[in-house]
């Protein structure tokens, strides 16, 4: 089986730093041009936070009384939701399903996961008209007959649980070993706690939509919304991990030690497996969808070639690579897929969310989102990629750290 | 190790822009049907064409009915393809030397492989043969005629010769009968004229062929084509100039039209039939048979199947042949426009009646209206005469409308509204203005000078559900807070006024805008000024 | 959406894990009436003459923000408009004056549902159903996720999306505070045409019928809102198809919160039958791992065991080989001894090993 | 007792609401109830 590292030439693996990496990397001074664009995008971000928190929501978006929902729900809130399902997906397989052989992937996936929800809350402070009273649906009047309560309350739990799971690493990194011993221990309760909350609120994204079958298309409407969400999210957050562990293992490779990096081709592959098989399960019960509300006639529309391409080309046509790939061991075709998957998750959300919403109106009252708008959602992303560097090269992810030899 | 891993990338990148490219065809080509789907323009509204289809036998596969467009074919008329002929190449002529109107043939029993091969030798002969010559080969292939989702569509207005267009035609023919109307005679089995049996083509042929009478299609085309050819320029001969409805409506029509001479009475005193007349309860009704004639365009508006009286068909009980509709239903019926009482309904939609008579309730028959036609000779006085029925004209009403019986103060000349004055000033209601243009519209029209005799019944217009008189109660009496639960029909005043004057306005196409009636009182009054 | 509620919930495989599943209880209560003497409001499309005299008195009634054009400029009615953070209702022209039949003008505002979707989706209940009709917002609860504009089928709340600091949701409210004082809405009193009835919603659907019946060339057989979406408070009887004056058709008789009933039902489904599933994975993974875990280490020890008895035969093996050889040699050794004393008494040892 | 429901809102009120306070013990009482079982098998 050749073991090189894919397509990515690299020069022979850097032996790790004598300190275990714990130690900062060799710094190629602080000018590097992630750092200068990273920097331009933040100040972007910040002169648009006070555009926004001065002059109101409509200063910096085109959300309207008919889209009151734009690219901050249906990309940051929706997608990233499902992009950080890799958390709970890989903890379940590594801690409850006993493939251990995926152990490398579990911090990186739970770091992902931790992100993405950060930023997800993160975003919402920015959509929500009023940000400081998000707690009030739980301590001043509970709306319980709401999807949306459900939702907000395991978002906040899960939040919760993924600190707590993503805790070791720092708490290694510091050096507090009793406490890090303690959370070692709750691994497993917060493991099943994580994949409860995260089956509830990944399906409750999507029965968010079933209050409204007049505004969504009949071909994304189902009442097996919830379902789709949620069978959906298991296949991006595995794509995710694929997708974040390709690009971690080359542009992080110093910190990655040899255990890791042979587990990575190990987690690839099995991935790639799991991932093809639940597309194709998606595959299936999304045409079930359309059968049981006996839609055919509609594919024959604009909207129905639209889900045609997102059916074919974003999960049959991933699924089946999937599966030549992890036949034929082609990891570059992997590689290519997952980006596939994870793109056609962001615009089955965003289908849902924005493009086949209010699909009934005219072309003229359509939202077209603002520059500012998706220059907002950039400097979030690019928000969450400092900080995954920033802890991907201090604290113990992508190796273990010597002194916890009896690692997890 | 590293060749392998070249092939590998290789054969990835084939994969890939492979699968892409099957996607992509799939959808581009999804996109073109679509388009394709949304260019098709609607079929285009034809008068002359002719959908030709033998009666479906079932079990046996049909194409498509074939389109045929007779007016490109009329043009042919003059070209050499149809060698002289003209018409006759494809409507042979009938003993009489006029043509016949059914294709190739002069009946139109035909088997159906007979029918079909008829048509065939003869349109594909002449596409292929004569016009193929002449350069203008005609379709040949099955699919070419037997269209399935054919462009055009036929759009033939069915006309009727009213009576305007049927004066015009007696005076071509001099006031002569004979030339279209006839009766078939039984024992010389021929058609022949007979004075005072004049009546509707559509009496004896119907849209089948019944007892070898040709349909209506057929007879039509064949009288009214016919004579048209043979008299050149004495009217159309294409499918246009008569299907087209708005060709057919602006022929010239003498005006006024002068009354259709058929020996049809004058007056008419309308009773049940003679031996029925002992059931009958009301007074018989004296019918101005001249008067009705001048607002209905055909006969057939009343005489809807035969041209006879009424009672000949409805009897008091009804009978078969009348529909099972009872004289009194046929003379009463609501929702039905050559009835009486129907007919008279669809007049009150004219604008100036609408004013009042869209507020009230339809068909409502008060019992203070039979007397007004019911006011012929009751059914004892008829009985008594044995059979001779009295002259009904002396029992016709009036004919003028009586004067105002209000006068002086009994009738004031403006109302002033002031009660809900607020945002606009008092509102000067000219009453003594708006009487008199209705009592205009009433005496203009017959009808309504006839019901409406005792004038001040156009009062109850506004002053509704209350006895007519000299004081009739305010509005104000009835209407004051809205949605009482009590009644929850009445408006409240604010309501009632606006409902009553800006709905009256409306029907009668009056100015509606708020300042026409009161003037803005607050500042807005300024801006208001330059509006015209 | 034609599969029911329950069978949805089979869908989900919750029926299949033998827990008997109640049906959401309202199936089994059947149709809510609803707050009995509610009030509701009749709106006569045909009498609409489009004075915007409604407009103009529910500005000055909620003290509304002062309009760009105003109330008496009608030309606004030439472009279609909704409701918005400053209006509370819009009345539109639906066909022109040019065209045959003449304009239709209609009044469009919260239709004041008997199952508001705006109340069932909001989750901080900031809407209520209020026995007298109306549905109220609460701004003092109000998060600002406007997930209340989403569910509206009517598309009717608007949002203040350019105020920074406390921005709310807009919406008719029935005059609710005008109503609890026995005042009429500001729409309603202000009707010159009294194209809106104000009372009881029961007297109002039998005002409809009557007029209905009254004047069957002048209305569609149709009153719009006794059952779209479960029933409205704002009942509408029109003289053309409902759909022509912007009153959608094809809403269903549902009430909004029935479509998410479903899947909140799922949800203690999840939360009780998910940890046991896991656990109990978990449980039986460990199992296995100590099982195999054990099984290894007694593999293990045995194959220890076994090769240290074998290592102990061939040890002791080896011992008394080596023993033998040593006695063997020592009797060599001995009798070359007795062979060389034997040999040197007779001669000189001539030649030596 | 039950005050009367008048709306399916308000059934579903009262319903979820309870049915969210029924998970909060839920989830507070499986892991005790898990301590419980493996509680005397220590060496397990």
């Amino acid at each position: 089986m050749s073991t090189d590292t894919g397509t990515v030439t690299t020069p022979e693996a850097a032996p790790l730093p004598a300190d275990g990496g714990s130690g900062t990397p060799p710094r190629r001074g602080i000018l590097t041009p992630f750092n200068v664009i990273a920097g331009l995008i933040i100040l972007l971000g910040a002169w648009l936070t006070w555009q926004r928190f001065t002059g109101g929501l409509g200063a910096i978006s085109h959300l309207s009384n008919n889209q009151p929902w734009g690219v901050w729900i249906g990309f940051d809130l929706l997608t990233g939701v499902a992009l950080a399902a890799g958390g709970y997906t890989t903890a379940a397989a590594v801690y409850l399903f006993g493939q251990k052989q995926y152990h490398a992937a579990v911090r990186p996936a739970v770091l992902t996961g931790f992100l993405g929800y950060a930023l997800v809350v993160f975003a919402l402070l920015y959509d929500v008209g009023r940000p400081l009273r998000l707690p009030y649906p739980f301590v001043i009047s509970p709306g319980v007959t709401s999807v949306m309560f459900e939702v907000g309350a395991c978002v906040a739990l899960y939040l919760t649980v993924l600190f707590l799971e993503f805790s070791p690493a720092p708490l290694e990194w510091l050096g507090w070993t009793r406490l890090r011993n303690f959370m070692i221990k709750l691994t497993i309760p917060l493991t099943i706690f994580g994949v409860v909350l995260s089956t509830l609120h990944q399906s409750s994204l999507g029965a968010m939509f079933l209050i409204t079958p007049a505004k969504l298309h009949p071909l994304w409407y189902s009442n097996y919304l919830p379902v789709f969400f949620f069978v959906s999210s298991i296949a991006a957050g595995m794509a995710m991990v694929i997708f974040e562990g390709t690009l971690s293992h080359s542009i992080f490779r110093r910190q990655v030690d040899p255990a890791h990096e042979e587990e990575h081709h190990a987690v690839i592959f099995g991935f790639a497996k799991a991932t093809s098989l639940v597309l194709m399960g998606y595959f299936g019960i999304k045409v079930v969808g359309v059968a049981v509300s006996n839609n055919w006639h509609l594919l024959g529309t604009r909207y129905g070639l639209w889900f045609l391409l997102e059916m074919l080309g974003f999960v049959a046509l991933p699924a089946f690579l999937f599966g030549v790939g992890v036949r034929e061991k082609k990891l570059g075709l992997i590689r290519f897929t997952a980006l596939l998957t994870v793109l056609g998750i962001v615009l089955n959300r965003l289908n849902v969310a924005i493009i086949c919403f209010n699909y009934r109106l005219p072309a003229a009252q359509r939202y077209v989102p603002s520059w500012k708008e998706i220059g907002l959602s950039v400097f979030i992303v690019t928000v969450g990629l400092v900080a995954f560097r920033f802890i991907v090269t201090r604290m113990p992810i992508l190796h273990d750290d010597p002194a916890y030899k009896d690692a997890h | 190790m590293a060749v392998e891993k070249a092939d590998e990338k290789r054969q990835v990148r084939w994969l890939g822009i492979v699968a892409l490219l099957v996607v992509a065809a799939v959808l581009g080509l999804g996109f073109l049907i679509l388009d394709a789907r949304a260019q098709r323009k609607p079929a285009e509204p034809r008068t002359d064409l002719i959908s030709l289809e033998y009666p479906v036998t079932p079990g046996h596969p049909e194409r498509a009915p074939s389109v045929f467009l007779h007016q490109p074919h009329a043009d042919l008329d003059t070209t050499s393809i149809l060698a002289g002929e003209g018409c006759r190449s494809c409507h042979p002529a009938r003993e009489d030397g006029a043509l016949s109107f059914r294709f190739m043939r002069l009946n139109d029993e035909l088997p159906r492989p007979e029918m079909v091969d008829l048509y065939h030798d003869r349109c594909i002969g002449c596409h292929t043969g004569p016009a193929a010559q002449a350069g203008r080969r005609g379709p040949d292939g099955c699919g070419q005629c037997h269209v399935r989702r054919p462009e055009v569509a036929a759009a033939q207005a069915n006309v009727v010769m009213d009576l305007g267009l049927h004066a015009r035609h007696v005076k071509a023919f001099d006031g002569k009968c004979e030339p279209c109307h006839h009766v078939f005679d039984e024992a010389t089995q021929k058609l022949v004229y007979m004075k005072g049996k004049e009546s509707s083509c559509r009496d004896c042929h119907g849209a089948t062929v019944v007892d070898a009478r040709p349909t209506l299609r057929t007879a039509c085309h064949a009288a009214c084509v016919n004579c048209h050819l043979e008299h050149p320029h004495s009217g159309p001969t294409s499918c246009v100039g008569c299907h087209d409805l708005a060709r057919f409506l602006a022929y010239k029509r003498p005006d006024p039209v002068p009354r259709l001479e058929r020996g049809q009475p004058d007056v008419v005193l309308v009773h049940a039939a003679v031996e029925d007349i002992p059931q009958m309860e009301q007074p018989s009704v004296p019918f101005d048979h001249r008067s009705h004639e001048r607002d209905v365009n055909t006969c057939r508006v009343c005489h809807h199947e035969k041209l006879l009286a009424c009672r000949e068909c409805h009897t008091l009980a009804g009978e078969e042949r009348g529909g099972h509709v009872p004289l009194a239903v046929a003379y009463h019926a609501q929702g039905v426009d050559h009835s009486c009482v129907g007919c008279h309904e669809t007049r009150k939609a004219a604008v100036d009646c609408a004013g009042c008579h869209s507020f009230l309730p339809h068909f409502a028959l008060a019992p203070v209206f039979c007397q007004r036609c019911h006011s012929g000779p009751p059914p004892a006085e008829l009985a008594a005469t044995g059979g001779t029925m009295p002259s009904a004209a002396a029992y016709l009403g009036p004919r003028s409308l009586a004067p105002l019986t209000f006068t002086g103060d009994q009738f004031p000349d403006s109302v002033t509204i002031d009660r809900l004055a607020d945002k606009y000033a008092p509102a000067v209601f000219p009453h003594r203005k708006v009487v008199d243009k209705l009592r205009a519209g009433i005496a203009a029209s017959p009808l309504a000078t006839h019901f409406h005799a005792e004038d001040d019944l156009a009062c109850t217009g506004c002053h509704h559900h209350s006895p007519v008189g000299a004081r009739p109660p305010a509005c104000s009496n009835c209407h004051g807070q809205p949605f009482q639960p009590v009644n929850m029909n009445a408006p409240g005043l604010y309501g009632a006024f606006h409902q009553q004057c800006l709905g009256c306005h409306e029907r009668m196409h009056k100015p509606t805008d708020c300042t026409y009636c009161h003037a803005a009182r607050s500042d807005q009054a300024v801006a208001r000024a330059d509006q015209p | 959406m034609s599969i029911s509620r329950r069978s949805f919930l089979q869908i989900l495989g919750l029926a299949s894990a033998g827990a008997a599943l109640p049906t959401t209880a309202q199936a089994a209560h059947g149709e809510f009436a609803g707050y009995p003497d509610s009030f509701a409001v009749l709106h006569d499309q045909t009498l609409c003459v489009g004075c915007r005299s409604c407009e103009a008195a529910c500005n000055e009634v909620n003290n509304l923000p002062a309009p760009d054009r105003p109330f008496t400029d009608l030309t606004v009615l030439d472009e279609m408009r909704r409701t918005s953070a400053g209006a509370y209702t819009v009345v539109n022209r639906y066909r022109d004056a040019d065209e045959p039949g003449g304009p239709i003008f209609r009044k469009l505002q919260c239709n004041h549902c008997l199952e508001p979707a705006c109340a069932s989706a909001c989750f901080v209940g900031a809407f209520t159903k209020t026995p007298e009709g109306a549905v109220i917002y609460n701004p003092s609860v109000c998060v600002g996720c406007r997930y209340c504009i989403v569910a509206c089928p009517f598309n009717v709340p608007a949002y203040q999306y350019h105020n920074a600091a406390n921005p709310v949701v807009t919406k008719c409210t029935m005059c609710y505070p005008r109503v609890k004082e026995g005042l009429l809405p500001g729409c309603v009193e202000a009707c010159p045409m009294e194209a809106l009835s104000f009372g009881k919603r029961r007297d109002l659907l039998h005002l409809a019928r009557e007029r209905i019946l009254r004047h069957p060339d002048r209305y569609v057989d149709h009153i719009y809102g006794e059952l779209e979406m479960g029933g409205t408070s704002w009942l509408y009887i029109t003289g053309v198809r409902p759909e022509k004056v912007g009153l959608r058709e094809d809403l269903g008789e549902t009430p909004a919160p029935e479509f998410t009933s479903g899947a909140l039902g799922a949800v203690p489904m999840v939360v009780g039958l998910w940890p046991v599933l896991l656990t109990g994975l978990y449980a039986i993974n460990k199992r296995r791992e100590a099982v195999q875990k054990r099984n290894l280490t007694e593999a293990v020890e045995q194959a220890i065991g076994e090769t240290q008895a074998a290592a102990d035969r061939k040890a002791a093996q080896t011992a008394e080989k080596f023993k033998k050889d040593k006695e063997a040699a020592v009797e060599k050794a001995i009798q070359k001894a007795l062979k060389e004393a034997e040999a040197a008494r007779p001669k000189p040892p001539e030649e030596d090993a | 007792m039950l005050a009367v429901i008048h709306t399916l809102q308000e059934f579903m009120t009262r319903t979820k609401g309870i049915v969210y306070l029924l998970i909060l013990a839920y989830l507070i009482g499986f892991p005790l109830w898990w301590r419980f079982l493996n509680r005397n098998n220590k060496d397990d």
